[in-house]
């Protein structure tokens, strides 16, 4: 088997999360999918690691999850403040983005 | 380096509307008498400017040039030339008058309010104006000349949009919508216009590397600079519908007669007699010098357009019921004679069209400003709403009537001169064109005498039967106006021994020479 | 002595000034400072005749300039005056007949509440014709071609609260346009051919000029001369402008704005002479209108318009002269002043008499006056015996010459033109005789006015009927004197030239013939007004007397083609000015309108939305680059 | 493992365990996306997790396949869990499209931007794999460790001023500083008259001799459920019983008893209508 695989696999994973976010109303499960977008781009990386036979893939498949676990701190809060305010996580209850 | 002569002359109304839209909500009248200095000192500087201005000397005079943005060789060049002068002189000529007369246009309506200061506004707005129009007059350089001609339509707006006429019949939440009408439509138009010059101002830096008018003449003119025919055509007509727009020139005229309609009288003069003029000077500082093969091919198609402006702008005025209405379609003729002028390209023509910006503004000016009396009076711009004035305001009809003959040309009052300069210099190249422009002189006549025989004369109308006749400050307004007239209608010679030096060397500028007379008569 | 042309137009210019500016505090003197400039100006003039008499005969043009007008490069214009024998004629005309309707104006306006501004008005119009007779060049005249017809239309309107006033006024000056549109086409072509517009390299390098271009220009002129003089077909205006009060008409209507026409083309002679096709147009111009104007004159029985009729038939007589070329120039102007004479006379008559009548001025309730105002009656009658060319008095002689003149140009030409200003010597004859006798003749006819106040006919105070006298004076003198051995003649010679032409008929049978045209037109006039009373209600009368009561429905075809077609045409501008070319592009933004309010709907504000088209985006941008690399 | 399995051909042990665990990756993708209720997307995206930590392992990432286990499915999914309850059940779990033609785009878009992915992998010539095994010649976190604090260490710096920064937000969003005074019993009560609903207090669910449970409906006089009774949360859940037909059937089952006790034929039973279908 051809590690390519691997790369197909995190393709078709990122296309899931992608499609999840723009279906999803509600923001915790539209973040999950955020992060299965991420891990997609984790494996793609280490794929890549692979295929170069140098560690840098790895190293950004390192930084990627740092920084995915400060947004998801982040994020989180966010979903909590907003739902203390607004009483609902989903992510239409109100048109923000028009005048 | 000596006295920055020009600069001055357009800071000093930029600082004085600062310093007006500073006062204090409660000392309005200050404000007003604030603006009115401003503009009487404007006005002293342009006169030192006339004077200092040597119509023999060099053609771009009391230059200034200083570094900009130099990574795109724009600089902050001014210079005048006897066009230039005549038209300074004219704006800061009529922005006491303009003020003047606007005296208690924007006094608000209730004074409860401690920070609602419309008046300071109106009067701050005003001097913006005069400053943007007098650098535009003064900018030798593409860039900086584009930029205020765009700048011009910030106050503009305003002035349009945010003070009208009292006593709207509609009432007040009607004229509201259709002043923010007439003012989105002037912006549109202009700006429409004006991001097409850009296009044209960018393409221009493309192809010349710079943006000084003078250089870039200079290198036209002695063949270091060659444009291909189609490149100067698109730039050409680039500047010219920007200009066109504020002209206004047929087919694009109908932002006029909204705009002045709408606005006080006051800011219809400012629109008609001031910030318009700077799109017919531009056609013949900017058209003509930077692309004189382009103005040749696209002559006959402009002169056109013009006779068509002349003679459909003074039917439509015929047809008007609305003072203000008329009086804009009669500007649109009136402009279509200046743009006839220019690109007749000849002296007389030229030289016509120069005096006509001047003369126009003039006698405008004493049209409309008396015109808002009248209005203020009875609270209708409808022609139908007044008979029978001159019997209750003998003097108000009066200056009405001199208003309403300069406005057809009378001999004796100076648009006559201009207009048969206009004429003459039509006529030597083009005699059909010439011939139908002086129908234009019939319908201008017609127009004003059914304007003052409806509104002045007949029976007295029971509306206006108890309507003042002009008050000092009145009469302070169009006094001065109608002596002007009188003067420059007898003895013009003042104002073409500035431009004339000015129109030879736009003619030579196109490589144009006047047609010579079948007989040599002349001694 | 040529520094005293200026003051000439200064002084009459100078009562306009004061009077119109000067304010209420004027109001009691107004007429006074009007009088006395305007005969100031008259003074100026007698020194001047004075001077040029003392002058041979060929240094008697004072030339003086006073600055550069309009200098541009090409085009010069400057304002000179020129006083020759033929200004000099007319100044003489103009401050003369202008001072004395003055005096009478005193008397007219007596009660008139805006009596100031009427002189004003007058001195206006004094210093405006002054300068259309003695500018030197076209330009200059033009001013003042303009200038008279600014003080005829506030003079017209000057009761500007009658709206048929404040309509014939405005008629008057739009019509007075069109001729002005004409004058301002002639001195372009002017401009064009020899590079100036002054009176001396114009009219002596006239025959340089090609003669299409001359005839042009003639043509041009003679279409200012029609406006002006109220020549067909642009003689509508002078009915209606009986509206003014009557110095007015008198002044201004009949002596001599309305003559500016035939000094316009007797100064242009050296054009019109070597355009022979301009001249053939004139003399038709003019022959028409005699006809016209006399035919109109004989069914009216407004008494001033009646006179207007008349007016407009006198001038054709003079534009007919005109038009004949050298041979007809001289007493082209001698007729202009005889005229100038008699019709004022006439006119300040028929204002005297409105006067005594309460204003009325329809004829049919007229009659019999004669007893109530004999000064009148006598200075009156010494104006229409001067009209109709009684032997002997001013307007035999003028008139009897033009129609010489007209059969001396020769040719079928001089037959017609002979044979009408012939027959409209018969019915001058007639309708002055109608008029005559209606006014004075017969019984009384007068009936009380809607008010109940019967009129008390009575005589005019003297400041009104001496200058009635003093014009009766010249209508009878004025012929002679200048006839007597061609004293006008050689006075006018040097500027317009003069030649005999060839009359295929002695000037004798002429004078016989006109003769026997004066008795068949009075006689006829006798029969049909004298013999039987007036009735004081019209008759319906024929097809040609209703046509002629309407000017001979050229006001139908103007109100018809002119003024309904122009309101049509204006008010589809409008409504084309509004859909159409404001409604393309308001349809444009409309449209754009339209398409964002759709593109609007995306932007819904739901994040998720937003999304899709970023997600959609990236996908594009994707497919571009494979596409970028497959290529 | 051994650096031959990093290699470049994988050995057929790798390939089974890649279309297995592979098929299971992507089963917990789709659930993670169309289940309905946010904690079993959580599950299963746990689930995808651990099996990308397997595939980091096989493909020589030793030290991130630990970490994907440990601090992603150990920690991070722990949050969203804790988010999760702490949130509650929302309408927003229903996965009813609200928005016109969101759903068909979205399916469209992913698509046909998987496709173009796809496609673009295999154009692309991926043929040399160099393995890790040269790379991780010194063991893999050595390595790694080697480049974190030599070529990467600013950015391995700014990631870990990031996290504090993070920390530090995430305090900010959630802590609440109460910064007025708590409103009173009487401040509330005035509001509600002021607003004018429910002037007197929620009615208590489940007041009904039998069904006293807080999942049913409380009856209005006129026998109708009131939805108010019931918590929200339990209604958002549709966890709501309704028992109001089941008074009438215990009624009928009364009188069926006492009939056949009393052995009478049962006279018509008393019909009672809500009081919506009496009014149609």
């Amino acid at each position: 088997m051809n590690p390519v695989y691997y790369l197909y696999l995190a393709a078709l994973l990122f296309t899931i999360g992608a499609t999840g976010v723009l279906i999803r109303r509600n923001a915790i499960v539209v973040f999950m999918c955020i992060e299965l977008m991420l891990n997609a781009c984790n494996l793609a990386f280490v794929v890549f690691s692979r295929m170069h036979g140098n560690l840098d893939g790895q190293i950004i498949a390192f930084f990627t999850m740092v920084v995915a676990a400060a947004e998801v701190v982040v994020g989180l809060a966010i979903i909590v403040s907003l739902f203390r305010t607004r009483h609902s996580a989903s992510v239409d209850d109100a048109s923000l983005m028009k005048l | 380096m000596s006295f920055p002569l020009l600069t001055a002359t357009a800071v000093l109304p930029a600082v004085g509307a600062v310093a007006t839209a500073a006062v204090p909500a409660a000392r309005r009248t200050a404000a007003k008498w604030l603006a009115l200095l401003v503009s009487l000192a404007t006005l002293v500087l342009a006169i030192v400017v006339m004077v200092r201005f040597d119509p023999g000397g060099a053609r771009y005079q009391l230059t200034e040039s200083h570094a900009w943005i130099a990574d795109f060789g724009v600089r902050y060049e001014l210079g005048v030339d006897g066009i230039a002068v005549v038209l300074i002189a004219l704006t800061a000529l009529l922005m006491p008058f303009i003020i003047l007369a606007g005296w208690n246009d924007a006094d608000p309506l209730e004074t409860g309010s401690k920070r609602w200061r419309p008046t300071q506004g109106f009067f701050a707005l005003i001097l913006a104006v005069e400053a943007m129009v007098v650098i535009s007059f003064e900018a030798t350089d593409v860039f900086l000349f584009y930029i205020f001609f765009e700048a011009m339509l910030i106050p503009m707006y305003f002035l349009i949009g945010g003070f009208g006429d009292r006593a709207h019949a509609q009432g007040e939440e009607a004229a509201s919508t259709q002043r923010s009408y007439a003012a989105v439509k002037f912006l549109l138009y202009n700006l429409v216009g004006g991001l097409i010059m850009l296009a044209a101002v960018i393409g221009l830096y493309t192809v010349a590397g710079n943006f000084s008018l003078a250089e870039i003449a200079q290198a036209r003119a002695n063949g270091t600079l060659h444009m291909a025919t189609s490149t100067e055509r698109w730039l050409f007509l680039g500047f010219f519908f920007a200009f066109a727009v504020k002209a206004p020139l047929w087919p694009l005229h109908t932002w006029l007669p909204n705009a002045m309609q709408e606005s006080t009288a006051p800011v219809a003069v400012l629109i008609t007699a001031v910030v318009d003029k700077v799109g017919t000077f531009a056609m013949l500082r900017f058209c003509l010098q930077l692309f004189p093969e382009a103005s040749k091919w696209a002559t006959p198609t402009i002169l056109v357009l013009a006779l068509i402006s002349i003679i459909y702008g003074a039917l439509l005025a015929v047809g008007q019921r609305d003072i203000k209405r008329l009086v804009a379609y009669a500007s649109i003729s009136h402009f279509g004679f200046i743009i006839l002028g220019i690109f007749a390209m000849t002296s007389q023509g030229q030289s016509g069209a120069t005096l006509y910006m001047v003369n126009h503004g003039i006698s405008t000016a004493a049209l409309m400003l008396v015109a808002g009396f009248l209005i203020s009076r009875r609270g209708s711009r409808l022609i139908a709403d007044y008979g029978g004035v001159q019997k209750v305001a003998p003097v108000l009809a009066g200056t009405f009537l001199i208003g309403g003959l300069a406005t057809l040309s009378l001999p004796g009052l100076a648009p006559f001169v201009s207009e048969f300069l206009v004429l003459v210099g039509t006529f030597t190249r083009y005699p059909a064109i010439g011939i139908i422009a002086t129908f234009g002189i019939v319908l201008a006549a017609l127009y004003t005498l059914v304007l003052y025989q409806r509104t002045m004369t007949g029976p007295v109308k029971p509306a206006v039967s108890a309507m003042p006749d002009l008050k000092a400050r009145e009469l302070l307004v169009v006094t001065p106006l109608i002596v002007l007239l009188i003067f420059l209608g007898v003895y013009p010679k003042p104002l073409t021994d500035i431009v004339n030096p000015a129109v030879k060397q736009t003619m030579s500028d196109v490589h144009k020479t006047d047609p010579k007379p079948a007989v040599e008569a002349a001694k | 002595m040529e520094n005293l042309i200026a003051l000439l137009i200064a002084a009459p210019l100078l009562g306009a000034a004061v009077l119109l500016v000067g304010g209420r505090r004027l109001d009691a003197v107004g007429q006074w400072i009007g009088t006395l400039l305007s005969t100031t100006s008259f003074v100026f003039g007698v020194i001047l005749f004075v001077d040029l008499l003392g002058r041979n005969t060929d240094d008697r043009t004072l030339i003086q300039h006073l600055y550069t007008w309009v200098p541009v490069a090409g085009f010069q214009a400057d304002v000179t005056f020129r006083l020759d024998q033929l200004s000099m004629t007319f100044v003489l005309l103009i401050t003369g007949v202008g001072s004395l309707i003055h005096l009478y104006s005193v008397g007219y306006m007596e009660h008139d509440e805006r009596r100031r501004r009427f002189f004003g008005y007058l001195n206006l119009f004094l210093a405006a014709m002054l300068l259309l007779v003695l500018a030197d060049n076209y330009l200059l005249l033009y001013v003042g071609w303009e200038g008279v017809g600014l003080a005829s239309y506030l003079l017209i309107g000057f009761w500007q609260h009658k709206p048929s006033a404040a309509t014939a006024a405005k008629k008057a000056f739009l019509v007075n346009r069109v001729g002005d549109m004409g004058l301002s086409i002639a001195i372009m072509l002017m401009f064009t051919t020899f590079g100036t517009f002054a009176f001396g390299p114009v009219l002596s390098h006239a025959t340089d000029a090609s003669e299409g271009r001359l005839t042009a220009i003639g043509l041009m002129l003679l279409l200012a001369a029609c406006g002006k003089s109220a020549q067909v077909p642009l003689q509508s205006w002078l009915g209606d402008a009986m509206e003014g009060p009557t110095p007015v008409s008198a002044l201004i209507h009949a002596a001599t704005m309305v003559t500016a026409g035939v000094y316009l083309i007797v100064r242009s002679g050296a054009i019109f002479n070597a355009a022979p096709d301009a001249q053939l147009v004139v003399t038709v111009v003019g022959a028409v209108t005699l006809l016209f104007g006399a035919i109109v004159g004989c069914a009216k029985d407004d008494i001033k318009k009646a006179l207007a009729g008349s007016t407009m038939s006198q001038i054709g007589y003079m534009v007919l002269a005109a038009g004949l070329g050298p041979i007809g120039y001289v007493f082209a102007i001698m007729h202009l002043v005889t005229h100038g004479f008699f019709k004022a006379g006439l006119f300040l008559g028929a204002g005297s008499v409105m006067h005594g009548m309460n204003d009325e001025v329809d004829m049919r309730r007229y009659g019999g006056l004669r007893k109530y105002m004999p000064v009148t009656f006598i200075t009156f009658g010494l104006g229409y015996l001067a009209i109709i060319g009684f032997p002997g008095l001013s307007g035999f002689f003028s008139k009897d010459k033009i129609i010489e003149a007209a059969f001396a140009k020769g040719g079928t030409e001089g037959w017609i033109l002979g044979t009408c200003a012939l027959v409209g010597a018969a019915i001058t004859a007639f309708y002055m005789t109608r008029v005559m006798l209606m006014t004075f003749f017969g019984e009384k006819r007068w009936q009380p006015d809607e008010h109940g106040h019967e009129p008390h006919p009575h005589e005019s105070p003297k400041v009104m009927t001496i200058p009635m006298i003093v014009l009766a004076v010249g209508s009878v003198f004025a012929g002679g004197f200048f006839s007597i051995g061609d004293r006008f003649l050689h006075w006018l010679e040097p500027i317009t030239g003069h030649s005999e032409g060839d009359s295929p008929i002695s000037a004798g049978v002429v004078t016989g013939a006109t003769m026997v045209c004066l008795i068949i037109g009075v006689g006829i006039a006798y029969l049909q007004y004298g013999r039987r009373p007036v009735p004081a209600v019209a008759p319906r009368g024929s097809l040609l007397t209703r046509a002629a009561r309407r000017d001979l429905l050229q006001d139908d075809f103007n109100h018809v083609v002119l003024v309904r077609g122009g309101e049509h045409l204006t008010r589809s501008l409008v409504y084309v000015d509004h859909t159409l070319v404001d409604g393309v592009v308001n349809g444009t933004a409309a449209g754009f309108g339209g398409l964002s309010g759709r593109l609007r709907k995306l932007q819904n504000g739901y994040a998720r939305s937003y999304a899709v088209s970023m997600f959609g985006g990236a996908a594009l941008l994707v497919a571009a680059t494979l596409l970028m690399r497959a290529v | 493992m051994s650096p031959q399995l990093a290699a470049y051909t994988t050995s057929t042990g790798e390939a089974f365990q890649f279309w297995v665990l592979g098929t299971v990756a992507v089963i917990g993708a789709l659930s993670t996306v169309f289940m309905k209720k946010a904690v079993h997307s959580a599950l299963s995206l746990a689930g995808t997790m651990i099996v990308l930590a397997v595939f980091y392992l096989a493909n020589g990432a030793y030290f991130l396949g630990i970490v994907q286990i440990v601090v992603y499915t150990g920690a991070i999914m722990m949050l969203f869990l804790f988010v999760v309850m702490l949130v509650g059940v929302t309408a927003a779990d229903s996965l009813k499209e609200t928005i016109k033609g969101q759903r068909w785009l979205a399916l469209l878009c992913g698509v046909g931007f998987g496709v173009l992915l796809l496609a673009g992998i295999a154009n692309a010539s991926l043929k040399d794999f160099a393995g890790t095994g040269q790379a991780n010649a010194n063991g893999n976190v050595q390595g790694l460790a080697a480049l974190i604090f030599t070529k990467y260490v600013f950015a391995f710096e700014i990631t870990g001023a990031l996290l504090i920064t993070a920390a530090i937000g995430a305090m900010v969003l959630t802590h609440r500083e109460r910064t007025e005074r708590p409103r009173t019993q009487r401040e509330l009560s005035e509001q509600r008259v002021r607003d004018g609903k429910h002037l007197p207090p929620l009615p208590a669910p489940g007041v009904y001799a039998r069904h006293n449970a807080v999942d049913i409906a409380g009856l209005l006089p006129d026998g109708t459920p009131s939805e108010l009774t019931v918590s929200k949360t339990l209604r958002d859940r549709g966890q709501m019983r309704d028992v109001s037909a089941e008074a009438l059937g215990d009624l009928r089952a009364l009188e069926q008893r006492s009939e056949e006790r009393l052995e009478r034929t049962p006279v018509e039973p008393a019909h009672f209508k809500r009081s919506e279908e009496a009014s149609k």
